[in-house]
């Protein structure tokens, strides 16, 4: 652990010289496991995440079955040697709750009623964590079920927005997640409509307000990454070309 | 097949009275249920609170003990928070280690008092490094009848502000109380029908999409929040429900005064 | 840990005030909960006990299922923060062995052939302990059940006797249980039929005869107490007037 | 089917035996099946025993070593006893860790051991609140034959009266014995029809409805007592048992005059 | 734990004055238990190991079922008390990984086919652990089977060679396998053909071809004292009989 | 069951392939496929590397940290090895605990590393019987592409080669390499129609009946072997996998002089 540096924002810029609002440099990478149906490698500032989708494939036990639609499940799991202290292999009560709110994420956007009794299965393997891994995962989770053809009403999206120094401040780095005042993780829909929120810390209602705004500016840009991920990778054919429409329509709404 | 029906027939009375702007047990969209604390009510426990809202009874037992420190925070307490749905408590609940709605339910209770900083931490180091108070705040829930978030976090702070340090047991002075800086209270919304409504009873949980809690402070200021469910919600809804949330809590946070 | 004291018996009259045959203060609420098919809390000294009863319902995974009866569940569990040292929540080795012995203290009664494939759930919750949990269990759980409106051939009643300074008492308080010289929980249906029976410690045969009245004694107190506290639920009303007659008529037999 | 229909013939079967007095082995109703105890069988256990109870066969090993007491009992070493009913057993058995069944009689074991006072534990301690004998008897169900909880007790017993405190391997001194002051016997009776028998085989204690289990010690007094099963017993019957097995006790604890 | 020997071979004698090629005692008895459908129980030197068969019997869960054969089943099990530091009841990775690589050394040669959709259930304790646990369960593993009437195209015999003082010898005992140089398990079907093959240690090419023809001396040794085994149990009768036939025809084969 | 039936196409055609001298990707009998390593990808593991082997990826992590020896060695560090065969890398596999595949390729790479002495355990020895460097292996299949135990292992052998014991970071003095002394390498070979195949791919390894690992060292030594499935191999199977193992570790090896 290192120790809690005296000031995050020196002349507006933080730690690391980003901006207030400035996310960290993300990289892509579609499809690079085989076995899956669908699968992305995404790198945000330090974090390393891998995502895959199986799906949609039999759900045994069959009890778990819906007759009318598809069941989501999703495991986010952190790598044991994905930080600096070893984490026992195996699900916390931290990783329960993420793969949980990270699932309900996907909810409202998968058309889970084109395959009655079936899994769709989303997994995430944290290989190298920085501050934000949820929000990662999330975003490499909409590019995996994207190259995985599952349809969709659009791309989710997510980033955290946090308050350090006394700022809102976009996309927490480690320092500003381990010593900073607050810590807002939000997904949402292209378009706007909110998937996933969770807020710890201490903000004021102004705050909040602020911080809210800043988290769509900051899934706004994240999204267009995804898209021209997408784009890069599928160009012209179908699984983009359907899907951008209705992305585009949705963005054009607000 | 049957409780399908049943289901249908329940959502379609529910909304429509949503429609007209009315819950099924005569409440405001902005009401809670009569909300009872009792605290106290284990002996055996350092700080227990029996919380009865509406038909949600929850009781929470704060033990503490003396124990290590995290080894990247020495200097500072440590409090574990653990959530029950005992099959006692609903049809529903299957006994074994706690899933996930559980877990959700202990982690949000727990960040609210953590990041709300209402518990002086630091005023829990025995000798740094070596020897903290241990918090233990268990939530037992003994009937749901909806809203058991809300419940447990009022019973976990209620419980907290009456619970002693035993600190002569173990040779380490004189008994005091646990240090509380803050009443943190959560308020939960439900989105159904496009509307918002508060404290949802059992079956309005039921047929909701989504739900939001916000944990509010004294100061008005926010320090957690938590959406669950598979519905989104958009921006504006959301700042309602914070505008719901901090009135509500400010009616609650006045029972704590009785306390 | 409290000090052993050096007597347990002063002028006949024990530690807290009682006589060597008398029961600790007995309170018995109906009904709290709203979820169960039927429950009740029962006060019992310092033991705080809660008692819930779903059934008869569907029991999963079928296999489990009797095809000629119902199946008795029993789930005795102490809340971790029921005692002095936290318990650890989840099932230890002695309330597995407890709920064994409790359920089997039900099995006689419970008319199980009238619900085939089904459970019969009873969950025992302790919320604050002192000795005797068993048995106070076993004791709101009888009532949740008539709560309930599961048929039985009658009331289960219980109770510990102990030795303590020599002497055979009844109802152990928490010192006289755990620094006594012997510990004798029993259940009895109305009327004198031992359906639990345990014993720890050390007992000359005569002293277990005294012992095993003493308990009978001592059921036969509950069970008025029982009666009572039915009786004012449902007044003339079916549940209990149909019990009545046979528990009365059971106790008759002997 | 077919299982129910053999299973209710075997019932009528036996239940007319017993009518007429008789048993299907020919035993009386108060009268054991052959024991036979063989002592220091594992040599890498402290102490040990082989039990033979006709078809039953029960191996118990002792192990020993320095650990911590209990917090509350700081000055009196530390018993803990395991039941493994393994599948190789018994085809009802299966793998896994141990279910009501096995820790039953793991539990009535250990208290008949503890309650009889028949380990000295005081003299189990080495460092008052530091240091003293943890004893771990494991009770390891080879072959069931009926009637586990018997020879469980004899094995414990027998195992407990030829194992060492391996003083020596941890600089502790001279190696010494358990300290030893008693022979508790579990001596267990099954009700059928009305009539009680000692001993149940396999297949009688698989109609029988309820058993009962009692410890008795040299001096004739009763240290243990387990009602086990679905069926109740009068107060005529329990006084029997206890009887019964305080004679049958005696006639066993011969056997370790012998070990 | 003793301190490691100076010399485990001195003029050509092991510690326990065994030779180079030489076998520990073994002491095999027929059918102990009364429950399982086969038993055996074999000492060999101070390992004491118990074996018991039940099937082809019902397979549970029915998932686990396969269609055209019967699914072989193993455990190798250490009692908690067979050695000098007390185990932890239950499974550990030693144990699971044994288990797999023993029932691989059977499943070559079970008739599964003849019972589809069974379970064959082999159970091994080890109640006092020398060197070599799993190769004298296997040994008693394929007497248990005989014993049980399961149909094998021959018997499996296993023995263990390995490396101590640069020198290559027939089945290690304890301080041979805690301080020495190579430890290599072997199974064989009557025939020489390997069904179970591990190695630890260090050995050169030639050292290790001369551990594998020993390996083969050693399991030619105990099978013939199983072949003795089955035929004192079994004389003239079938099993053994029909079996012996076929063995020997494997024998002749190399 | 079309399912078996395409089970049943694909082995005739690979069978047919097999007597014809050929595999399905061209490569000869004793020809591994494109094997790259990359190393220190994990900046938060003291050592890592990425081995992808045809179409599988295993990612290994290396963590260090102080911690007690075991009892009985009280002057040597501590590996431990896990493997996770998490659901991500395949629709086999399943969450949950190691299972059996998982246990035995974490064993096979730990005796491989252990047995052949690579790392010189005793400077692992902070101070005897009380602190020593302990060293977690974890083995992380995020592709089955067929032959985990190879990429694993080349895995954790180049991890292991670049990572670094962080002694500042716990005040004992400065950081170090993992001493190590040599470089095992395990190869597998599946037995297929009489065949021998190294390095098989996943449609490979589901048909064969059995595969034969072997972890050769610098000189040529032998230090681990480990037969896996239920088809027995001859003797002279047996050692032709020796020698195609001995030359094919050897080309691998050369690799890590790159690393």
């Amino acid at each position: 652990m290192n120790d809690k540096p005296e000031h995050f924002i020196i002349d507006g810029k933080r730690l690391d010289g980003r901006n207030l609002d400035e996310l960290r440099p993300i990289k892509i990478e579609m499809s690079p496991l085989d076995r899956a149906d669908g699968s992305c490698y995404l790198e945000w500032g330090n974090n390393k995440i891998m995502a895959a989708v199986y799906g949609p494939r039999e759900l045994h036990p069959r009890h778990r079955q819906n007759m009318t639609r598809s069941v989501v499940q999703y495991r986010y799991n952190m790598a044991s040697f994905s930080v600096d202290e070893r984490i026992r292999p195996g699900p916390s009560r931290r990783s329960v709750e993420i793969s949980k709110v990270s699932r309900e994420a996907f909810e409202p956007v998968v058309f889970t009623k084109f395959f009655p009794r079936t899994a769709i299965d989303v997994f995430i393997e944290v290989l190298q964590a920085d501050a934000g891994t949820r929000t990662a995962g999330i975003n490499a989770a909409s590019l995996a079920l994207a190259d995985a053809g599952i349809p969709m009403r659009g791309l989710v999206s997510a980033c955290a927005v946090g308050k350090v120094d006394g700022r809102i401040v976009l996309d927490l780095m480690k320092e500003e997640d381990n010593y900073g005042e607050a810590d807002m993780p939000v997904a949402m829909i292209a378009g706007g409509r909110i998937t996933l929120l969770q807020m710890d810390g201490r903000l004021t209602t102004e705050e909040f307000y602020e911080a809210l705004k800043l988290a769509k500016t900051g899934c706004d840009k994240v999204y267009e990454l995804q898209r021209q991920a997408l784009l890069e990778k599928y160009g012209g054919e179908h699984p983009v070309d359907a899907e951008d429409v209705s992305l585009e329509g949705d963005t054009d709404e607000q | 097949m049957s409780n399908d029906v049943m289901a249908e027939i329940q959502r379609d009375y529910l909304f429509n009275l949503v429609l007209k702007g009315e819950r099924a047990d005569g409440r405001a969209f902005d009401e809670f249920r009569e909300m009872s604390i009792e605290t106290n009510v284990i002996g055996a426990a350092e700080g227990s609170a029996l919380v009865k809202l509406g038909d949600t009874q929850v009781l929470v037992g704060i033990k503490t003990q003396p124990g290590e420190p995290f080894p990247d925070t020495p200097d500072v307490g440590v409090i574990i928070t653990n959530a029950e749905l005992i099959p006692m408590a609903s049809p529903e609940f299957e006994a074994g280690p706690p899933r996930e709605g559980a877990i959700e339910i202990a982690r949000v209770v727990d960040r609210g008092i953590r990041e709300s900083k209402s518990i002086d931490l630091k005023k829990l180091c025995i000798t740094e490094g070596e020897k903290v108070w241990i918090i233990f705040i268990d939530i037992h829930v003994l009937n749901n009848g909806g809203n058991i978030i809300d419940a447990a976090s009022a019973g976990s702070i209620a419980a907290l502000l009456t619970a002693t340090l035993p600190a002569a047991r173990y040779d380490l002075g004189e008994d005091s109380q646990i240090p509380m800086r803050d009443i943190p209270i959560a308020v939960t919304a439900i989105e159904f029908g496009g509307e918002l409504l508060l404290d949802p009873s059992l079956d309005e949980e039921q047929i909701a999409g989504t739900s939001l809690t916000v944990i509010t402070n004294t100061d008005g200021s926010i320090s957690g929040m938590q959406k669950s469910g598979a519905e989104p919600l958009t921006v504006d809804q959301v700042i309602r429900v914070v505008d719901m949330a901090k009135t509500a809590a400010a009616e609650i946070r006045k029972k704590f005064l009785e306390v």
